[in-house]
């Protein structure tokens, strides 16, 4: 059954971003956006969560944690990046201690656009991986048997 | 028996959204020890100067922290301004100044709430951030834009805030002014909060100064230290007082924000009165030759952009050093001796901006 | 708006004792920067005290070592160890020295001399003008959005 | 309008504890989503619908199943069986002391399951559960203690069908209880080993190595406890079954509001206050009552 589309639980973590998407993504929980509407709740305790929300542009020393965050994670789970920095770099591709984007580490599912990333597409960008999250338990499942 | 053991805070935490990591070493909840490792967000944009000229960067300071983007933006121009001796049009100077003033009651909402989410408060949290929304409406309808304005540009600003909107955004202070007075008498007289903050994280006076604390975790513990008394911007024309508490502990920081949420919407008012018609930018020629420390007073205090040029479209030198950092010597001395319980609240207090920290 | 700013060219070896100096007089450490030059670094103090600016410089070239201040200013600490991590510098007796370990970066002394590219300064007065031309023109096209000024 | 105790008679033991096996947990689950969409409400947001802590719970048994150690696990199902054991020899109408004993029991295999898991923060957490645990374990003895002064009987199913309201001669005890009910429902100001809003300085406390299946038993081993303590509550009013499951669906909606009210306090104000508040108000009335009889 689709469980996973109608609970889905968030870890966010900032991998060298600037505040603007965090803040973003802390506002789209609160009063106006509400994402709890869906069922999501923002976590904060990685063995609990189910989609992993990045924002920044990962340098040498956070790609350890990132990396530690996602696997203390049960499966099935799935990956949003959240701005412009996770998703290439933002202004920041060009400096020297940026690896420009989440997926030059892990697979990411879900790409959210925006200098900052609205609070808008972030929910559209959550919801987007739900589906995710639910087709990846189907083939899961399958797999076992 | 007392057993040492080490607390990891951080990097990703849930009462910290920022990644800033703390060995926190305890002797079963109280913490003997702090020290703190930094660098998950260092990005080196301060070389970044290498590959955009002058008037690009301006995109790049913006970017340096989310919370405080237009303070950094605006340090910036003024840097580079006063190098090439560029008179800035009254009227951008204002609409700086009202910009950044939003800036800083955003920021300190911002805050309040972060700080009630720390020590369990979760509907204050809420109501909170739903005020902030009131000053992001705002910035969206003058910037387009809601967390990184993208407004300043070496001599000026890129629009102007016509009479209208300006009036319309004066128009709605009162309400936003009439819902933080709801907010902030919980902050001051609930009984609980109170029983988190009231003597925690204490920092004398002598202390602040000597270790270098800026902003209001100065003001907090009696310096009466404000940048805003250099008078750039349009600073020079309006009222600015300093708002001093004299206790030194994270009720008094609470307190400090709370005052100066009101007060920068009493200075917005007074801009708003005083700003007179004119340009709002001016083109630019040449590039900047010489070197300027630009100081101003960001949300978390004194901010210095040092700028250095050799008359080349690419500068030499910029370095921003940011308040968290001179704050962090005061937070661990302030963190020593302290509850597992309370450490939330004293690294809150601090209102720490990790990304400009380590840029 | 201009506020007045005092910048004291000092010897390596003064440094200590002009700090010391200071701190009896009630300055504050406002910040410890550094410039990469050509072949050599600048250290800039910056002291504050009562809205008075003060700045004492030193320069020293790669290789030499240059004495911590943190023994006067307790929080010089964090500008000494971003000094010695970001520049190679060597900084010594810092009260709490990190060893190299405060900032993780991918590239060893992103900011030393052999990592830095200086620009040149203008070279003929005749460039210039051709610069002007094109800058306000990109300036405007740079307005549209947050994204606009990516390449 | 007793029909309620007539049906309860007629049941044998086996039958209450196989009804409360099979309702409890809808009850509970559904107590839990109406505290979620009540909270957004009053924190002015729209809310998650009513039914989703049981989405939640359904999710948490498809994850992966990831162990530290064998014993973690372990103890967690003696939790659940413990807070059931205890739960089904309360609405079976048994002895409350055992019911009580029996809570006791199984938050001592929480603890363990807490301790037995590397992470400090569970450690912590663990610390401060067996602290919350000394601060209201008095106040739950002393209510079992006052209802037998009032009606010469342990047994549950006595003490619900005594004709004279307890709560006249217990209000002090009925107070004393409402104050730990605060620290049992895991509520702010009280809510320091484990929070739900997960906002907080030791991160998710005892659960924080908790995932999966694990987890989702957790979440029901709680709302059946919520069951058995709204069941305690309900004693107090058992005189009349209308009045008395109001009164237990009014203290859980109250227990909300002072979730919303309240940061969290530090342990030791807990710990100080609500032994101050048992001596205050439950041994006070104890000693009242002995006087009077």
């Amino acid at each position: 059954m689709a469980w996973f589309k109608r609970s889905p639980w968030i870890l966010h973590y900032n991998a060298t971003s600037c505040n603007g998407c965090d803040t973003e993504v802390i506002v789209s929980l609160t009063p106006l956006y509400d994402l709890e509407r869906f069922g999501i709740i923002n976590t904060g305790n990685p063995k609990h969560a189910d989609i992993l929300a990045v924002t920044g542009s990962v340098n040498e020393k956070s790609v350890q944690v990132l990396k530690n965050l996602y696997d203390q994670m049960p499966n099935p789970k799935v990956i949003v990046a959240v701005g412009l920095c996770a998703i290439s770099g933002c202004v920041f591709q060009d400096c020297y201690n940026v690896m420009g984007g989440v997926d030059k580490v892990l697979p990411v599912d879900v790409y959210v656009p925006g200098c900052a990333a609205r609070p808008e597409a972030i929910i559209d960008g959550v919801i987007m991986a739900c589906e995710i999250l639910e087709k990846k338990y189907r083939e899961q499942k399958k797999r076992r048997g | 028996m007392a057993r040492k053991t080490i607390i990891p805070f951080g990097p990703q935490h849930p009462v910290l959204p920022e990644p800033i990591h703390f060995d926190l070493v305890m002797e079963d909840e109280t913490v003997v020890d702090a020290v703190p490792s930094i660098s998950y967000v260092h990005r080196g944009l301060e070389r970044l100067i290498e590959k955009r000229d002058f008037v690009d960067f301006v995109h790049v300071a913006d970017r340096i922290c989310g919370l405080c983007s237009f303070m950094h933006s605006m340090g910036y121009c003024q840097a580079v301004e006063e190098i090439m001796g560029i008179e800035v049009p009254e009227r951008a100077l204002y609409l700086r100044t009202i910009w950044a003033e939003l800036s800083r009651v955003h920021s300190h909402i911002f805050w309040l709430g972060v700080a009630a989410d720390a020590f369990g408060f979760e509907s204050l949290f809420m109501q909170s951030m739903r005020l902030r929304e009131a000053v992001l409406d705002v910035f969206e309808a003058t910037t387009g834009a809601r967390v990184i304005l993208g407004v300043c540009k070496v001599g000026g600003v890129r629009r102007d805030i016509d009479t209208d909107t300006l009036h319309g955004i004066v128009d709605r202070l009162p309400t936003l002014k009439a819902n933080l007075e709801e907010i902030s008498a919980v902050f001051i007289n609930d009984y609980s909060i109170q029983h988190r903050l009231i003597g925690v994280g204490y920092i004398s006076k002598e202390d602040a100064y000597t270790l270098g604390c800026v902003g209001p975790m100065a003001r907090a513990s009696g310096l009466a230290m404000d940048m805003r008394f250099l008078g750039y911007a349009a600073y020079k024309y309006l009222d600015v007082e300093p708002i001093v508490e004299s206790t030194g502990d994270c009720y008094a920081r609470c307190l400090v924000r709370i005052r100066e949420i009101f007060h920068s919407i009493d200075l917005i008012h007074q801009a708003a009165e005083k700003i007179p018609e004119g340009p709002f930018d001016l083109k630019v020629k040449g590039a900047p030759n010489g070197e300027f420390f630009s100081r101003i007073e960001q949300p978390r205090g004194e901010v210095i952009h040092y700028v250095k040029g050799n008359g080349s479209r690419f500068l030499q030198r910029f370095r921003v050093r940011v308040p968290t950092f001179s704050n962090i010597p005061a937070m661990i001395k302030a963190l020593k001796g302290s509850g597992i319980a309370d450490v939330p609240n004293i690294i809150l207090t601090l209102d720490p901006c990790i990304s400009c920290t380590e840029r | 708006m201009s506020e007045p700013q005092e910048i004291v060219l000092l010897g390596k070896n003064e440094l200590v004792g002009v700090v010391a100096q200071l701190y009896a007089e009630g300055y504050r450490l406002v910040q410890i920067g550094c410039n990469t030059l050509r072949a050599a670094y600048e250290l800039n103090y910056s002291f504050d005290k009562d809205y008075l600016f003060k700045n004492l410089r030193i320069t020293v070239t790669p290789g030499e070592e240059v004495p911590s201040i943190s023994a006067i200013y307790q929080n010089s600490f964090l500008y000494e160890n971003e000094i010695h991590d970001l520049f190679g510098i060597a900084v010594t007796n810092i009260s709490v020295d990190y060893h190299g370990t405060l900032y993780r970066t991918s590239i060893k002394t992103p900011f030393s001399v052999d990592n830095v590219r200086l620009p040149e300064p203008p070279k003929q007065k005749a460039e210039a003008p051709a610069q002007k031309e094109d800058r306000p023109r990109q300036q405007e096209a740079e307005t549209e959005g947050p994204e606009g000024q990516k390449e | 309008m007793n029909s309620i105790y007539e049906v309860y008679q007629a049941l044998s033991m086996i039958e209450r504890v196989l009804v409360f096996l099979v309702l409890a947990p809808f009850a509970g689950g559904l107590l839990a989503g109406v505290d979620r969409k009540l909270s957004a409400r009053l924190q002015g947001r729209y809310g998650p619908p009513v039914r989703q802590p049981f989405f939640d719970v359904l999710k948490l048994f498809q994850k992966e199943r990831i162990l530290v150690n064998k014993f973690q696990n372990f103890n967690i199902v003696l939790f659940f069986l413990f807070t059931v054991f205890s739960g089904a020899i309360f609405f079976a109408g048994a002895d409350i002391l055992l019911a009580v004993f029996g809570l006791a029991l199984a938050g001592t295999f929480f603890i363990l399951a807490g301790f037995s898991v590397g992470s400090p923060y569970s450690h912590l957490g663990a610390e401060r559960e067996v602290i919350q645990m000394v601060s209201y374990e008095p106040m739950v003895i002393l209510m079992a203690v006052g209802m037998y002064q009032v009606t010469g009987s342990f047994k549950v199913a006595d003490l619900v069908q005594h004709q004279a309201p307890l709560i006249l001669y217990l209000p002090g005890i009925f107070a004393g209880f409402l104050y730990i009910l605060t620290i049992k429902f895991r509520k702010s100001p009280f809510d320091l080993s484990m929070s739900h809003h997960a906002h907080q300085e030791i991160v998710r406390g005892i659960t924080t190595e908790f995932s999966g299946p694990a987890l989702a038993l957790i979440e029901i081993t709680h709302w059946y406890e919520n069951v058995l303590l709204l069941g305690m509550v309900y004693l107090f009013f058992g005189f009349n079954p209308w009045i008395a499951l109001a009164v237990s669906l009014a203290t859980y909606l109250f227990e909300i509001f002072i979730d919303m009210n309240y940061a969290r306090f530090k342990w030791q104000l807990t710990f100080a206050s609500t032994w101050l508040f048992t001596a205050v108000a439950g041994i006070s009335n104890i000693v009242v009552l002995s006087i009077m009889k």
